[in-house]
This record gives C-alpha cells, structure tokens and sequence, in this order.
C-alpha cells in the first residue's frame, strides 16, 4: 500500500513542481468561469447556506446583489438571499478561489490563469483595496462604486495593457517575490511593486485618459494586496490537476467559509471534510480585540496548500511579529513545516534558509503521525458585516478535518480490498 | 494568608523579573503579591503592603523574594509553578535551535549520526527503537518500563545488524570519550568497560580515573542482560567490539550475578581473546571466573584497582583494606563511638545508587545482624513498611517505590532530604551515604547531604547526641560538580569521606562491630 | 571563549590580580558576573550586552549551560581566566580596549537647552517603562525648590507612590548643596524597586553621573563616600554600579547617551536615548529619570546665577 | 570491521529523543548533539495510530 501511496504523491508532487501558472488575460465571471449563471453566488470555502454563514459571508453576499442589481438595498438582499432562489456554490468548485468572503457574482471582471504545463484555467476576483471593502463584508455606497469603478474602469485598462504586454509567468514573478520578502498571502508588497513595474509601461500606452490611467496605478500603488489576486489563482492553477490522484494523501484543497474550515485530499476527489473553523491568534489594529474576530475565513489558504504563505515564513522577515518576534521564530515555523510535506519547491527558494525550497505538498499522514499542523498565516475579519480587516496573524487547521480524511482514506482503500 | 517563596542568592535578569511580577498578579486567588530583590526598601513596602510575616527577616539584599496573599496552599504552589515555569522558559527560546519532530526531519538535521539516547516513556520504546536500528544507529535506551520480550527483539535486531542497543534501563555509558546520560568526565585510556549495572559502572569508572588510569570505552546492557531470558546479548556483542578495539588492553565486565548459563557463555568468550579480563559479578562465585583466566574481584574498588595494574602490565592484587593506616581508622571509630550513647545502635543507610546499595549490603552481609531493605539479600529482611523503620536498613532510593511522582533521587535530591528527616531517630547510630557526581546528577548533591546532616546534628546536639556519617564519593575531578569541592562540602558537615563505597561501608562495619562493646563481635 | 572587548580598567585589573582567584557569583541568558575576594564584581558578556565599567564582551551567545554555575571558581593568569571545575578559558589576550569614563569632559558650567530636557522628558514618558519609578516624572516640578505638582489625584504604581516623599527630599537636599541631608537621604532612598537593579539605585547612577560630568565646584565633593553609605543596603550587582558611577564610570550606552545630551552642537538625542531605553526592564529609563532631574537642577542654579549677576 | 568498531573512530554525533537535560550536558561539552521534540505517533491516539498503522501494512 506504501508504495502505491508514494508513487501517486509523487505524481501529485511532479504535478506541482511542473506547473506554470500564466496570466493570459482578464474576463468576465459570467463568460468565463465555468458553470456560473446570473442567479449564482460563489463564496469563499466548502459549501454553507445562508443560514450558516457568518457576517461578513452575508455582508459579501448582500453587497454582491445590490452590485449586481438584484436587490436594491439591505433588507430586499437579504430576504432574496434567503429565499432560496440564490444558489450559493463555492468558488473552488468553479476552478475559482476568493479571498475572504470570496464572493463572486456574474458581472465582476476576473484575472484568468492558465496553468501552461496541463491547461487547466483558474480564476479570481481583482483586488478591491483595504478599508471597507466586499470582501470582509462591507457593502455601502462605496464599496459598490468602488466595484463599478473596478468593471468599468480598472479591468478595461489592465485588460488592454495586458493585451500588449502579452502573457505574464507567474510561477516566476512568484519566485522572485518569495526572495524579495513576500510569503505570498500576508506579506504582498514586492509582488505589487513588481506587477506594477511590469504592467506600468504598457498602461501608459494604451487608449485611455490620463485620469484613468493614473487613477488605475495609484489603486495598485495604494494597496499592498494587489498581487494576492494574482498569486491565489496561480496557486489554484498550479494545484488542480491534483484534484483526484488515486491514492495520494497529499491535501489538494484547504479553504475556510467563516464558519468552517474545509479540506480535500487528492486520492479522496471531492470530498470534503470540515470541521468549524478556529479563531485567529494574531496582533490587532488598536481599538480591536479577539472578541471582535470572526473565525477563520478565505481561499487564500491555498497558497499555502501550495507551499507559500506560512509555509514561506522564513523569507518574510519583516512581518515577523505575527510569529513571535523575531526572524529565528520565522524560521523555526518554515522548518516545521519540511516534517509534514513531501517535497521542496524547485522554484520558489528562500535566502534566508540558505535558498532550500519552500516545504511543497502537505501529506496527511505526516500531519496526524507528527500532530504537526499547517501553518497559515492570514488576516483577520470583523465578526460584523462591514467593518473589515480588524488584525492579521496565524491559524492552525482543525485537526479533526485530517483525522477524518485519513479515517475516510483508509476506509476507501478497504473498501477497495486494498488493506485489510 | 501570606505566603513567600524566598531564593537566596539568586539573580535573574530584570525583564524576567518583571514578567514574573505581572504574571503572578494574574494568578486567580492571588490578591496581592509583590517580587523584588530583599533590600531593605523593598521590605518595608512589603510591609505596607500587608505582605509581612517573619519570614520577611531572613531575606537580605541578595535574596529574590516573592511575598504573596493567597487563598490558600495550593495557589502558592502555582504561583511557585509559575515563577519556574517562566524562569525555564526564556531558555528554551534563548536556545532556539529547531527540535524536530520527527525521525526523518532529526536525520536531516544530522545527518551521519551515530548514536541516539532515548528517554521516553517506556511504551513507545519498541516502535522508537526499531525505526532507530532500521536507520543503522547505535541507540542508548535510558527507558525503563520495556517488556523483557521487547528487550529481546530490539537486542536481537541490533545483534543482527552489529549496533549497540545499550538498555532498557542503561543509565550510564561513554563513547568515545563522551559521557551519555548519568556519566563522569573520565580520563582516556586503555580500559574497556561494559556494565549491567549504571551506578556500579560509574563507580568503577572513577575510581580507575582517580587511580590516574582512565577509558576506552565504556559500555552499558541494562541490567536484564544477563538474565537468561537475553542471555548476554549486549554484552557479549560489546565484548567482542572491545576485543576487536587496539584502544583497549584490559576488559572490566561488571553485572550483578548472572544467570549461570549465561555466565558459563560470557567466561568461555574471555578464552577467545589475549586482553586480559576483570569480572565483578558483585557477590557472584569467583572459582568459575578464575577457571577460565580472568581475574575476579571482590569490590567494585578491588576491580577498579585490578584493571589498573593490569593496564600497567602489573600484576594485580586482591583489595580488602583502606587507602590509610589502621591507626587512622581506628582513631576515626574510636573518636566516633566516644560521642555515641547507649541507646544508639542502628545503621542507615541511604542510597542513591542501587549498586552500591547492593554491594554495601553484601559486604556487611551478617556481621552485626540482618540489614532490612528494599531490595534485601534475602526475603525475610523486605521492609514491611517505608515509613516506620526498625533495625539496620540499607535502602534503595532510586527504586520506584521512592521515585513514583518525582525524579529519580540522583537528580533530584530531595527524596533522600525528606528520608533524612523521617528515617533517622534517636536509636541510630550510623548513617552511610553515597554522593554521586557527573553529567545528569544534580548540580551539587553534596551539599543538600550536607545540609541535612548539618540539621540532624542541630537537633541531636540539643538531646547531647551526635551521630556518625560516612560517605563515599562517586565522581572525579573533571566533574561539573567537582570532586575536591564535593569532598570539601561533606567534610565541613563533619563527615566522614571515604575513597571508595567499599572503604566506606569496611569502616562502617569496624565501627558497628565495637559499638556497644563489641557486642556483635 | 575569547573577549572581544573589554574596558581598561578591568584590563589594569585583571593584570595587577594574577594569581588571584574568583567565584562566578551570577549567571544570565546573555551575561554573568565574577566576584573575586576583594567583592569586585566583573561582567563577562555576550555581544548584545551593553559593556559596563569593569566588563568584557565575549564571543559566546548564551551562557546557559552548565560549564557555568554560580559558585564554579576561576583564576586570573596572564591573558586568560581559568574556570576551574570545567575546561572553560577566556582568553583576554587581543581585545579591543574601551575607556568608559565621563570624567574628562572639560567644558565648565555646560548648559543644557531647555528644549532637549523637554524632549528628554518626552521620551521618557512615551517610549521608557513605567513600571519603576519613572512616572513621577509627569509631576515632578524643580524650580527653586523641588515639588510634585497634580500628584494627589494621580494614579501611580505602588513604587512611585511609597517612593515619592523621599526622592523629593534627596533632590532638595541636592538644590541647598546639603551635604549631610543628602547623605542620610541616599541612604533611605537605595535599594527600592523592581528588577535586578532596583528602581532609585538607577536613578540615583543618573543623579551621580550628572554630578561628575556636570563638573560643578559644590557638587563633586558630594560624591565622596556615597559608595559606603550604599554598601548591604541593595544587591551587590546595584552597589557596584553606583560605586562606579562615583567614580565617572557608567555602561556603554550610558556613556554615549551624556556625551550626546551634553554636546550643544547635537540637537537630537533619539537615538541615544533609544540605546539607554533599551537597558534592563525599567533600569535604563529609571536612570533617564535621574539624568533629567540632576540636569534641571543644574539648568535651574545656572539660571539663578545668571540673575543674581544682573 | 563492524559497525561498533567504527563508530569507536568516529566522532560522536548524538539525536537525544527524550530528556533535554542530556542533551544540554552534551553541548555545553561542545558535542555534536541534536534535540527532538519527540511526541508518540499521532500525539498518543490510539484510533489515527492504528489507522496510520493499517496504511502500512502490505497486502
């Protein structure tokens, strides 16, 4: 059985290593994301209903129905959100991942990936800025005038430009991130400097005004998270042809919804084993506390389910006080992680671990033998709808999500009379 | 009430005393508390407030102090944990090396590693060990709690594959030169030594470095592997490692007696090598020994001193008296019996090291009267009970009944602290005690010996009592611990240092012998 | 172990005392001390340690294990100390000297800006710790006479508030240039407070210092015999200090923080006094906390004699 | 030669599984010695034990 385990975690693995996430363009998510139709919801994490869903899920969700037109103020979104005639779906069973709430609706304009190596597609949502946004549940007048300014404006622009700066490899803009201090969710200053830089030429160029055009850099230059966008999909791309390996323990998938925590593992499909999600230990903005936090929530995760963010730690030296402070702590939390993947990235290399690659493929059956749990570092939601990004810092998994995978695992190879 | 945890001499930096300082106010049941330095200011805020008790006079200016109100016992007992908890604490981060987890992870780490110690909890041995010598790595097993039948298969699986499984239960080796575990710094040389008993071991181990020979190697079994149900494995497999080693010229082999089958198995391997060999089976037969050419011994000093000679080319002789004249020693035993009163006609003796323990025991055997214990040479002498003791007792503080809860007495020793206490009354006239130094004893055992004799003596002093203290020292000079200072230590408490455990226990019994008017002789 | 740097006079000292044995006395994460049989105590420090007036840096990190122990004995030979009991040996053949004496500043009658007292004053309360004394620097007014002003209705910690009357009484001792009050006041001032070093003997090393360095006829002679009044009165580490600091000798970063708050061509002193904050718990602010207050003291006199002169 | 007999010309370099105090007494004497911060397979629970135990068996 061993063997067998190792020879599908190896394929997984080589699927990982070879994967060249690319940016190819921008859409819209009604056209291009699979399956999506003007009545569905994607959210962030493993399916929830509305009643279920935490408040900044249900602020997502009723900003995305005024956006869209389909209600005109709070309460009518509300009552059509729990009218059933919504459907809510998650993103990643649309090849999607969203940060925070995640919510897509069909008019929103979407980064498209294609991952070179299988050509398989991803998508995400364009980063909306910091303060009161969608994604940690706001939807005041801003916030959607900030999402027509973002289809109307933001998206047509980068579109364009991307249109004559042709494809752009991610898998090495990311490397390159990852030795310029970014561990690719918490930390995305170098990748947004770097976006820019390449993207700032060729929006100088393209038929729009002035006003427009500079209005589009300062968005990027005035939001750190820019490249999240970016790096989550590529994540996505590079790690869905791992969706069903027979026999592979690796983890393809972990997402939270703000009140679960879900995972998937490669030789399970499409199962997914949740388990509530965990309150964030992490630094506060001043005037907020751990009372104000909402659990867990977002696909950005996957990033580290791809072996960057927490897993990367070491290298984002300066957002060290998330771990305890110092840089040795940074890369104590990287080193744990070796104990619990398969492999180390051949692409993404880390000065400060004298350039060894980050700890790639998370193998549930390390996670249970050692109870070395992932690490995630991520941000940290308001419990209410709309108030936003209250603090960042680090979450654990539940471990239960991994108990039972293995349970199912080993279950499924019995059924199967491959172990008695 | 106002409780206080007073730590003389002891100085921690000031961020940790701070922590401390707000941790401690956090504590539930913890209505005020106050930590500082016992300087005469800070006294008199104790005093205001409200922390005051008489305890406050002991403390001086060099004395870290914790005055607390608590609701009760229990809290300051947490509050003491606490304080420990933090102090420890900052050294681990301090430390801040990666401690892997896993197996593969610490191969990665070190990647030609060739020895592993192994001190977890006995149930987890077999799967830790087994993965260990599928790695090829020599493991040392300080575990005890390890089934015989797992004992076997771990030992045949290193036998197979030519690796030392020293253990279950193996206190005391040095590889190389380096001490693992309980283990003294002992010069390098040319003697072998493979032992199935850890405080046996140790002590011939020092004795040969304080002789100004030194080790080769010296290499621990567990004390099963002689019993017929391992049959030697271990020490037959390290046997013939150290026949096979140019470093080493004389062999010391040291057990308790061994099962006969065994024993007839180890003696015929002797023939197969020129080196010659020491054999202290503690009180086993010497004529099988000699019968094969190796030499036996009668202490575990006289093998000590026998390996010597031998390392020396000389000739070796057998030891059954003491480093100085007799006169020496009979003025010790006169002086002693002089301050004895009737009534006092007991021994104690209080051991850390089982061995020792063991050959005290045997050497006294029945001069002056049967000797209770808890491991007795014979069944009829088992303590009834641990707490109300009546006549000689030798006793074994490191065995489980002493240790449940608490660290085994060599690091910890406040179990033979408390014995002091409750063990010695007002009929005992002898107390004899063993000291042992190196890596893994605690810090300065002679000192907390010497502190409670110092207490006893106080008490004695006040009914015109006195009692009579004999130590032994197992240790060398290299020692963390020091063994000049140790010696110093005990012999300022007014007791008696002897060379040797088996001089010690030798004066012992001249001093038993005449007490009373040579009423045992 | 080799030390890196080491102050001259612990140089001068190891030298005249070769032969001579020491005890370790004190151990830390980063530091530990040697008491030799004359009670001088002398720091052996990792490099991340600020070097005080009989110290050595030395090339190890951490000092928590067990080849040093408190009580382990060690000798003074020529270049190297020698750890009996281990095989440990500090070599002190080839380190970089540093003199660590305030004494020679020659400027008569230095005045500070009244505007870096006040930013001294303003780091203190927003960047120092609070938990020793130093709060009651918000109240403390000094002009012809030292007050608290606003202090009654304020919440301070247990130290400040059982401390307050004496500190004010020692600085008004200081203001009449009383010699005998200010002595007896020392003595019911020492050796309170939190932490290794208790509060009032730091500020009491700012006090002092100032009071060399300032280089005042009146206030010099002050100083003399100040180290006896201190003796069993606080730690052994706290008397050491101060008796240094009597003789013009204060750590590194102190060192540099009054060269910096006495020099008028540097305006700012952020960054020293950042170093000095830095030191110990509360320690360095405490002593940030005595420099202010003997500093203010001086500016107030000067200001005086200046008037008194039209 | 066999396997002891070459490790008794080598230099010791240790994995201490268990007590940390052995390992502190190993470096304070400068030996090459590493810490595990060993726990049981999957922290003690006997259900994942035994589960993690089923995958490796062969079949």
């Amino acid at each position: 059985m061993q063997d067998l385990i190792k020879k599908a975690n190896k394929q997984a693995l080589e699927n990982l290593q070879k994967a060249q996430p690319t940016l190819i363009g921008i859409g819209v998510a009604l056209k291009d994301i699979p399956n999506m139709d003007k009545k569905t919801i994607l959210h962030a994490g493993p399916p929830i209903t509305w009643d279920n869903m935490s408040g900044p899920l249900k602020g997502a969700v009723i900003g995305g129905l005024i956006y869209e037109g389909l209600a005109s103020n709070e309460a009518e979104a509300r009552t059509l959100a729990a009218s059933g005639e919504i459907k809510f779906e998650p993103c990643h069973h649309h090849n999607t991942v969203g940060p925070m709430a995640g919510v897509v609706t069909s008019s929103m304009p979407v980064w498209i990936i294609e991952n070179k190596a299988f050509g398989n597609l991803a998508y995400c949502t364009l980063n909306e800025g910091l303060g009161k946004v969608l994604r940690y549940g706001a939807f005041s007048e801003e916030v959607i005038e900030r999402l027509n300014w973002i289809e109307k404006t933001l998206a047509p622009v980068l579109t364009a430009a991307l249109k004559l700066r042709g494809d752009i490899d991610l898998k090495s803009m990311i490397a390159q991130v990852v030795q310029m201090g970014d561990e690719g969710h918490n930390r995305n200053k170098a990748g947004t400097s770097l976006f820019i830089r390449e993207m700032a030429p060729y929006i100088v160029l393209v038929d729009f005004s002035n006003e427009e055009k500079a209005d589009v850099l300062k968005f990027m230059h005035s939001n750190d998270h820019f490249f999240l966008n970016l790096t989550m999909p590529a994540c996505k791309a590079a790690i869905d042809p791992n969706a069903n390996i027979k026999y592979s323990t690796i983890v393809s998938i972990m997402a939270r919804n703000g009140t679960e925590f879900g995972i998937k593992v490669s030789g399970l499909g499409d199962r997914w084993f949740t388990a509530p999600a965990e309150i964030i230990d992490g630094l506060f903005f001043p005037g907020y506390d751990k009372e104000d936090a909402n659990p867990d929530i977002g696909d950005s995760v996957i990033t580290e389910t791809t072996g960057i963010g927490g897993f990367a730690m070491a290298t984002a030296p300066a957002i060290v006080q998330f771990v305890g402070g110092t840089p040795q702590d940074a890369i104590q939390y990287t080193t744990s992680m070796y104990e619990i993947t398969e492999e180390e990235s051949n692409a993404y290399k880390m000065p400060t671990m004298n350039f060894r690659g980050t700890p790639t493929g998370i193998d549930i059956q390390k996670v249970i033998e050692t109870q070395i749990l992932p690490i995630i570092n991520t941000g940290i939601a308001h419990k209410d709808p709309g108030v936003g990004q209250v603090g960042a810092g680090i979450v654990r998994p539940p471990m239960k999500c991994f108990e039972d995978a293995l349970e199912a695992f080993v279950e499924l190879m019995a059924s199967e009379g491959m172990i008695d | 009430m106002i409780k206080y945890d007073i730590r003389k001499n002891a100085y921690y930096d000031s961020v940790t005393l701070m922590l401390i300082s707000k941790e401690i106010k956090t504590i539930d049941g913890v209505t005020e508390a106050l930590v500082g330095m016992g300087t005469e200011l800070n006294k008199e805020l104790t005093v205001n407030l409200n922390l005051m008790t008489e305890q406050l006079n002991e403390i001086s200016a060099n004395d870290f102090y914790i005055a607390a109100n608590v609701e009760s016992e229990e809290v300051m007992t947490v509050v003491i944990s606490t304080v420990d908890e933090l102090l420890t604490k900052k050294k681990v981060e301090s430390g801040s090396e990666y401690q892997p987890v896993s197996l593969n992870a610490a191969l990665e780490m070190q990647p030609d590693a060739n020895m592993v110690v192994v001190s977890i909890p006995g149930k987890y041995a077999e799967e830790e060990v087994n993965k260990l010598l599928d790695n090829d790595l020599n493991v040392m097993l300080f575990s005890d709690n390890v089934s015989i039948e797992t004992e076997l298969n771990l030992k045949q699986k290193a036998v197979d594959k030519g690796l030392l499984m020293m253990g279950p239960d193996c206190g005391t080796a040095i590889i190389n030169g380096i001490p693992l575990a309980f283990a003294n710094v002992v010069k390098k040389g040319n003697i072998g030594v493979v032992g199935a008993s850890g405080t046996g071991t140790q002590e011939v181990t020092c004795l040969i470095d304080q002789m100004g020979a030194g080790v080769s190697q010296v290499i621990g079994t567990g004390g099963r592997d002689l019993k017929s149900e391992i049959g030697g494995l271990m020490m037959i497999q390290a046997m013939e490692a150290l026949m096979a080693d140019d470093s080493t010229d004389v062999i010391v082999l040291i057990s308790k007696p061994p099962a006969p089958e065994v024993a007839e198995k180890i003696l015929q391997l002797t023939k197969k090598t020129d080196k010659p060999v020491v054999v202290d089976f503690i009180g086993g037969d010497h004529s099988i020994i000699k019968s094969v050419g190796a030499y036996p011994c009668t202490t575990l000093e006289d093998a000590a001193l026998k390996a010597v000679a031998l390392s020396k080319g000389e000739v070796p002789e057998d030891f059954d008296g003491f480093a100085v004249e007799n006169d020496v020693i009979d003025n010790i035993v006169t002086t002693g019996l002089s301050k004895m009163k009737p009534d006092q006609k007991y021994l104690r003796g209080l051991y850390t090291g089982g061995t020792l323990a063991d050959e005290a025991m045997k050497m006294l055997g029945h001069t002056f009267g049967g000797i209770y214990s808890n491991i007795p040479l014979e069944p009829k002498y088992e303590l009834k009970s641990l707490t109300e003791l009546t006549g000689h007792v030798c006793l074994d503080l490191g065995e489980d009944q002493f240790t449940v809860g608490r660290p085994h007495p060599m690091i910890d020793p406040s179990t033979r602290s408390d014995r002091f206490v409750t063990d010695i009354d007002d009929e005992v006239a002898v107390v004899l005690v063993d000291v042992v130094l190196g890596y893994g004893s605690h810090l300065d055992p002679a000192s907390e010996v010497a502190t409670s004799i110092k207490a006893i003596r106080k008490n004695l002093a006040k009914k015109d009592k006195d009692i009579f203290v004999v130590a032994s020292i197992t240790g060398t000079v290299g020692d963390p611990q020091g063994l000049a200072e140790s010696t110093q230590t005990l012999e300022e408490a007014g007791i008696i240092v002897m060379p040797s455990n088996a001089q010690a226990v030798r004066l012992v019994k001249a001093f038993m012998s005449k007490l009373s008017g040579g009423r045992y002789e | 172990m080799e030390a890196v740097r080491i102050t001259d006079r612990l140089l001068d000292y190891i030298n005249s005392h070769k032969g001579e044995t020491g005890q370790i006395h004190s151990v830390f994460d980063g530091s530990f001390n040697i008491i030799d049989a004359e009670g001088c105590l002398i720091g052996i420090l990792s490099a991340d340690k600020d070097l005080s007036p009989l110290s050595m840096i030395v090339n190890c990190q951490s000092f928590n294990h067990k080849s040093i122990v408190q009580g382990h004995l060690c000798e003074f030979t020529d270049g190297a100390i020698h750890f009996q009991n281990t095989k440990l040996k500090i070599n002190t053949s080839k380190p970089e000297v540093v003199n660590l004496s305030l004494k020679h500043i020659d400027n008569n009658h230095i005045s500070i800006r009244t505007e870096k007292l006040e930013d001294l004053k303003k780091f203190i309360i927003n960047e120092g710790s609070l938990a020793g004394i130093a709060e009651l620097i918000k109240y403390i007014e000094i002009k012809e006479t030292a007050s608290f002003i606003n202090l009654k209705s304020a919440d301070i910690n247990e130290y400040s508030d059982f401390i307050k009357e004496r500190l004010l009484e020692l600085i008004n001792n200081i203001i009449d240039e009383n010699l005998e009050l200010f002595k007896s006041a020392i003595q019911k001032t020492v050796g309170f407070g939190p932490g290794l070093t208790p509060s009032t003997d730091d500020f009491l090393t700012g006090i002092i210092i100032m009071m060399n360095s300032l280089n005042q006829t009146g206030l010099g002679s002050m100083l003399d015999g100040i180290n006896i009044l201190c003796a069993g009165k606080t730690t052994k580490i706290s008397e050491e200090m101060i008796k240094h600091a009597t003789k013009g000798y204060v750590p590194e970063s102190y060192k540099y923080f009054i060269e910096v708050l006495l020099d008028n061509n540097k305006e700012d002193i952020a960054e020293a006094v950042g170093k000095v904050i830095k030191i110990g718990s509360s320690s360095g602010t405490d002593f940030l906390f005595g420099v202010y207050c003997m500093a203010l003291i001086n500016s107030e006199k000067l200001r005086r004699l200046e008037n008194d002169q039209i | 030669m066999n396997k002891i007999n070459e490790l008794f010309s080598k230099d010791l370099k240790v994995i201490n599984m268990g007590l940390e105090s052995f390992h502190k007494d190993l470096k304070s004497q400068d030996v090459d010695s590493i810490q595990m911060n060993w726990r049981p397979t999957a922290g003690g629970n006997e259900k994942m034990m035994a589960l993690l135990a089923r995958l490796k068996t062969k079949k």
